[in-house]
């Protein structure tokens, strides 16, 4: 498709005065583009990756669940994999609980809240 | 399987082995994580081709949706550290250990030919159809009989790590 | 060209891969200097490892156990990576830098 | 990878070529014939619901009520200069609205339009979905550092975070319907969906997933809820807050490369509420009506377009609502968004995973409609 549209287009000079620079609402860029940003982001991204990992790790047990509820399964009780799910749910639980009181979730710290007790 | 099925795994390994390279040796940061994911999205290619369709998955979920995105946060957030080209200046063994490493590969490579042959000569009696079969009941099945304690081991150390790591990473 | 393919696509092929994967992580990890490039270089050499057991299970042994070590990899792997960035945010945020070798903080 | 697919018919029908020349040729039909007229399409319907609901018009000059609209947008933006902006970089640039495209696109390959139409019923369906379109996050957010703009990289900033926090709901609510299906294939996962009239048939089949059981009603809404966040849509939206943001993460693009963000985007809606409709709603099942045991045997091709036919009206019945919300709901606060996600959804789902599994476990895998059949039957 970027190969359509380079044959369509008409040629042109890109970059002549202004044009080129970042729009910023119409002013002048002020100091860099790449701003220190809210550590928060972090935070969460390293929250969310082990989620993720305990979520491809049950994908396999949850396929063999409905089996094992109607015995296609021999050797394989519903309860075991009941519960493999449960201590999973209790992990990410205990988890979610430890960063909910520390407040890692919080956005803005000090406004909502849940601010940590030293 | 067809030529033109391996020539699709082929074009694979040969972008796992380029972005590896840039990874290893490009002096720009970012330009080595973004050469990462494509390694990473080669490597699931690889994994699909050896009949690991679950694995291959969640090779791309965790690697490509998750770690890729924690290291461009990470080098985002760093940045300002190595000015706008994000230079990374090799440490002072730079050079010698590349020379070292790239002589390294003739001699696994000899290792390898020699166990490759050893293992073509004894392989497995039903290859063929334990390559067809779907994973992901069969690993589910094996993580609820064989690898019962090595997987709550890890569900625990994901929990240990998600309180490690949250407890470094926290602002104070 | 097609024994080309075929030598690429079998055993050879796979664990080739994987050692080349292995020796440029190693590189990565010695040569860079900054803490994320190292951690770069610890990635390409646990997907090395995964490439070799997934490899094996295929073309050897023909039974699940390596698809199994393979997910464990990648599930350390991640939880690996996590603490690792937690710990260069930490060194970022205590010495402003990421350079590996000016975490000496035990050391003085 | 294995089972049905279109290069595999493809191959057949034809009777020459390689398997992968049909791949390809399926893979570019999929792309040509489905995605692109369908992001196409939707930013026309998106604009003329926009404008009913605030007493418009709306585009009305291309074609009869304005419906070819959509394919005059598509020559201009062709036509557009190719602009790339001072102190961008290059390749980053030019590289982020490929992946963007390619994570959304390639999820079309394995959505089930039919019992015999889809791309490719591979074994791990669903978590192929999930991880292809993991690659939408990192192109975000390298499109926008490598724009060299402060509100593209908030912007991008805002959206990694968001969809990757949402994926995490996305997840658990997908696991109950892996519980009762028993199953990743997605074609697997709709097939049980069905009914029957008959007591021997109805021993497989167990209706809508969404009926399943109370849990994996409230299952379905979270997955619509955290399908519009990872698609950015309103009330969700906001990584391109326009009063905030300028325009987010696509600020800087311009012509053809702001198309693909837009293509992406409008795909991305539909994959999202194309898995809701497979998953929860029955896919290309007809409720309590099944094909097979009708008095007359219907060709394949004929059965294929009325499953075609049902399952694109659900799925755009659900697009329809996306766009009514776009205009019913505020825009959400950034705090009050990630409070939404960890503190609201994730427990829910969380506890939908257990009760799902709870009811399998006591009612020996049957759902609501099976025990109510059972019931009534005596």
């Amino acid at each position: 498709m970027m190969g359509a549209g380079a044959l369509l287009r008409p040629r042109s000079k890109s970059n002549i005065g202004d044009k080129g620079i970042a729009y910023e609402c119409g002013e002048l860029p002020v100091g860099s583009a790449w701003v220190k940003f809210n550590i928060r982001f972090y935070v969460i991204a390293i929250v969310f990756i082990v989620f993720d990992v305990e979520m491809a790790a049950i994908f396999p047990p949850a396929t063999i669940f409905r089996d094992a509820v109607l015995g296609q399964t021999p050797g394989l009780s519903p309860a075991l994999v009941f519960l493999e799910l449960f201590l999973f749910v209790g992990l990410l639980v205990a988890g979610l609980i430890y960063c909910w009181v520390r407040g890692d979730l919080e956005w803005v710290k000090g406004i909502t809240g849940a601010v940590p007790k030293k | 399987m067809s030529n033109g099925l391996k020539l699709v795994l082929f074009a694979a390994q040969l972008l796992t082995v380029a972005s590896a390279i840039l990874v290893a040796l490009h002096p720009n940061v970012l330009y080595a994580s973004v050469s990462l994911l494509f390694a990473f999205l080669g490597v699931a290619v690889m994994f699909v081709y050896a009949g690991a369709d679950f694995i291959a998955g969640a090779q791309v979920i965790v690697y490509v949706g998750g770690v890729t995105i924690l290291i461009l946060f990470a080098i985002m957030l760093t940045q300002w550290l190595y000015k706008m080209n994000l230079k990374d200046v090799p440490a002072k063994l730079g050079i010698p250990v590349v020379i070292v490493g790239v002589g390294l590969i003739p001699a696994l490579y000899k290792v390898m030919r020699e166990l490759a042959a050893f293992v073509e000569k004894n392989p497995a009696p039903d290859l063929e159809k334990f390559a067809n079969l779907p994973k992901t009941g069969v690993i589910g099945q094996a993580l609820l009989s064989n690898y019962v304690l090595p997987f709550e081991a890890i569900t625990i150390l994901l929990l240990g790590a998600l309180v490690g790591a949250v407890w470094l990473a926290r602002p104070r | 060209m097609v024994n080309l393919l075929n030598w690429a696509t079998g055993l050879h092929g796979y664990l080739f891969i994987g050692a080349v994967l292995f020796v440029l992580g190693t590189i990565s990890i010695v040569s860079r200097k900054n803490a994320i490039g190292i951690l770069l270089g610890i990635e390409l050499v646990l997907n090395a490892a995964g490439i070799n057991f997934v490899a094996f299970s295929k073309f050897r042994t023909g039974s699940i156990d390596g698809q199994v070590v393979a997910l464990f990899i990648i599930l350390i792997a991640a939880a690996e990576a996590a603490v690792a960035l937690a710990i260069i945010l930490r060194l970022y945020r205590l010495r402003e830098t990421i350079d590996a070798g000016e975490a000496n903080l035990m050391r003085n | 990878m294995n089972s049905a697919n279109f290069a595999n018919s493809l191959q057949t029908w034809i009777g020459i070529g390689p398997l992968w020349i049909w791949a390809i040729v399926s893979a570019l039909a999929v792309l040509f014939l489905l995605a692109l007229p369908f992001g196409g399409f939707a930013t026309y319907v998106e604009r003329k619901i926009a404008a009913d609901m605030q007493d418009r018009v709306g585009p009305n000059r291309v074609g009869p009520y304005g419906i070819l609209q959509f394919i005059a947008d598509a020559f201009k933006m062709l036509g557009k200069e190719d602009f790339i902006p001072l102190g961008c970089d290059k390749f980053l640039f030019n590289l982020a609205p490929v992946l963007v495209v390619m994570g959304a696109c390639a999820a079309f390959a394995a959505l089930p339009l039919s019992k015999y139409l889809i791309g490719a019923d591979v074994n791990i369906g669903i978590l192929f979905i999930l991880s292809v379109t993991t690659l939408i996050a990192p192109g975000i957010l390298l499109g926008s550092w490598s724009s060299a703009n402060k509100w593209s990289l908030l912007g991008g900033l805002r959206a990694a975070a968001q969809i990757v926090s949402y994926e995490i709901p996305v997840a658990l609510s997908i696991l109950p319907v892996i519980l009762i299906s028993g199953s990743l294939q997605i074609g697997r996962m709709v097939e049980l969906q069905g009914w029957s009239w008959t007591a021997e048939g109805l021993k497989q089949f167990h209706f809508w997933n969404a009926f399943h059981n109370p849990f994996t009603f409230i299952s379905m809404i979270l997955l619509f809820i955290g399908g519009l966040a990872e698609t950015n849509r309103i009330p969700f939206d906001l990584p391109e807050a326009e009063s905030e943001l300028v325009s987010g993460f696509n600020t800087e693009f311009s012509g053809m490369r702001f198309g693909l963000y837009a293509l992406a985007e409008f795909a991305d809606v539909f994959v999202m509420c194309a898995i809701v409709t497979a998953l929860y709603l029955g896919g290309w099942q007809i409720p309590f009506l099944n094909l097979d045991e009708l008095w007359v045997t219907l060709p394949t091709f004929l059965i294929a377009l009325i499953q075609l036919t049902v399952f694109l009206a659900k799925t755009f019945t659900l697009v329809f609502v996306v766009m009514w919300l776009r205009w019913t709901l505020p825009r959400l606060r950034v705090d009050q968004l990630m409070g939404l996600c960890w503190k609201g959804l994730v427990p829910i789902a969380l506890f939908n995973v257990l009760g799902t599994a709870a009811w399998m476990w006591i009612f020996k895998g049957q759902s609501i409609a099976q025990l109510l059949y059972k019931l009534v039957s005596g």
